[in-house]
């Protein structure tokens, strides 16, 4: 999986690219660390170009949830493909998530807040 | 029916290459990304669970993977060396899905889902094996049929 | 030593994926990319023989290629479900090169050339079988030692 | 395999890409056809990113060399990565092929002739 990072103002945006399963869920939670341990976070996950996510990279998604909790900040994943989104629709996390067409929508969700 | 057998060891670098591997032979269905998508999560799941809960990270022991293919069915069967799950708790586990916030156990429940059919059962070699059966999908509409060639383009 | 066993359908789509398959596996032998290459053909030739001239194309029949790996040996087993070669056509066949205007019969030299064995037989349900056994090169000379991490690149 | 083709003056540079294998065979031979075709073609095989070959593209690559000669044309086959050299060795087809280091000898070598 490659990773590339986005500053955008005070909002992060994780570009995640190829399969997110159990040897990428460690890098993802590593890459992820800094930015959801500051304090009111804003994190967006974009998975367009995700094409393969099993139980493992669905786990590494939760953990990375809880630690942007705990630092009250908030995350929203963008881009799905329609077959990905349907795995988060399977195992229920789309009630979990904020799930956002694009990264404009999660954007202007961020700023609404 | 297509039928691939593949053995693999229960070794981290056979791990790594496991998944790419199964995701070739899938690739050559006739079917459309989401379903390959989950014939591929159902193989991933199955042969991790070998890998880490049925061999129990032990290399000196193996997985084996059998994938028959026909147009309207996959059928997958993963072996492992281990001890198995209970019929009563695989119940109870495909019965409920992971609390929200947990961060794994949520493999077999994805594979039941994806599946239309689970068999547990030991081998003749008194290996644990987990069967899925998944009906293939026709594709909903075909790309313009691209005739012959097809093997050609792809070299 | 680590044993891989992969049982194939002498398919065309079988055929167009095994070599990628096989590439997976010897691409996780620590040497260098000659060797891994010398690996890679090895195999490559035997599974076009089984195919093409042991099974004939007839897609019936299977294929069963076994790699075991050590940090000093590469063997690699191949069987197909044909009549085999005689013993004294082979030897003829790794005696002489090929005239250089042929355009085939180079297989089973140059197999016998990079390997350090071949050694041809039947097993026990009447397989014919071609096993060869290289020995993997030492890396000359490695590149900068990059210390763990190594994994977590790959992903 | 990909294969790209650059004209260069009465020259045609081939660069082929990936593996020359069975699959690859035929469609080296359909694209050459035109090349090879061609009274007293000059033709240059750039190997550079050929990464495996085996039987099969060798046989190709002799029934060029010899749809080459009865058009009285020739033929150079360049950048040779060393372990698909060691290939063209063992077989003894170095002997029968011109094999250049580089694009830039073999054309010297065509205009020297
Ligand atoms: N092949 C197996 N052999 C033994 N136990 C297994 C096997 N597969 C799954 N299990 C058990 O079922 C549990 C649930 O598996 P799963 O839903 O894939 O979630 P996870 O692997 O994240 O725990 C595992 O924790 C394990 O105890
Ligand atoms: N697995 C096999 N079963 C039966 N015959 C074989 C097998 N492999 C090779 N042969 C015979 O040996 C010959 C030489 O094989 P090879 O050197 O690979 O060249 P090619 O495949 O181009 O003919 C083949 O033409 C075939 O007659």
């Amino acid at each position: 999986m490659n990773i590339s990072k986005i500053a955008d103002g005070d909002i992060d945006i994780l570009c995640l690219e190829g399969r997110l399963d159990l040897a990428s869920a460690s890098k993802l939670k590593e890459i992820s660390r800094d930015i959801v341990s500051k304090k009111n976070c804003k994190l967006i996950l974009n998975m367009e170009s995700v094409d393969f996510i099993n139980s493992s990279g669905l786990g590494a998604l939760v953990s990375i949830l809880k630690d942007t909790r705990s630092s009250r900040g908030s995350i929203k994943i963008t881009n799905l493909a329609p077959y990905v989104k349907e795995i988060f629709d399977i195992t229920q996390l789309s009630n979990i998530f904020d799930i956002c067409d694009t990264d404009e929508l999660a954007k202007s969700k961020f700023a609404a807040r | 029916m297509l039928k691939y057998a593949f053995r693999f060891p229960n070794e981290d670098s056979a791990f790594t290459i496991s998944d790419d591997i199964f995701g070739r032979v899938i690739d050559t269905i006739d079917t459309d990304i989401a379903e390959r998508h989950k014939m591929k999560l159902i193989v991933s799941e199955l042969f991790m669970n070998a890998y880490l809960h049925g061999n129990n990270r032990d290399n000196s022991k193996s997985i084996d993977v059998e994938m028959e293919i026909d147009s309207e069915l996959f059928v997958v069967t993963v072996k492992d060396e281990g001890g198995g799950i209970a019929k009563e708790r695989f119940k109870e586990m495909v019965a409920s899905i992971s609390a929200p916030e947990d961060e794994s156990g949520r493999g077999i429940t994805i594979v039941q889902r994806i599946s239309d059919k689970i068999q547990l059962f030991k081998d003749s070699d008194d290996k644990f094996c987990i069967k899925a059966t998944k009906k293939i999908k026709k594709q909903a509409k075909q790309p313009k049929k691209r005739k012959k060639k097809k093997s050609l383009e792809a070299v």
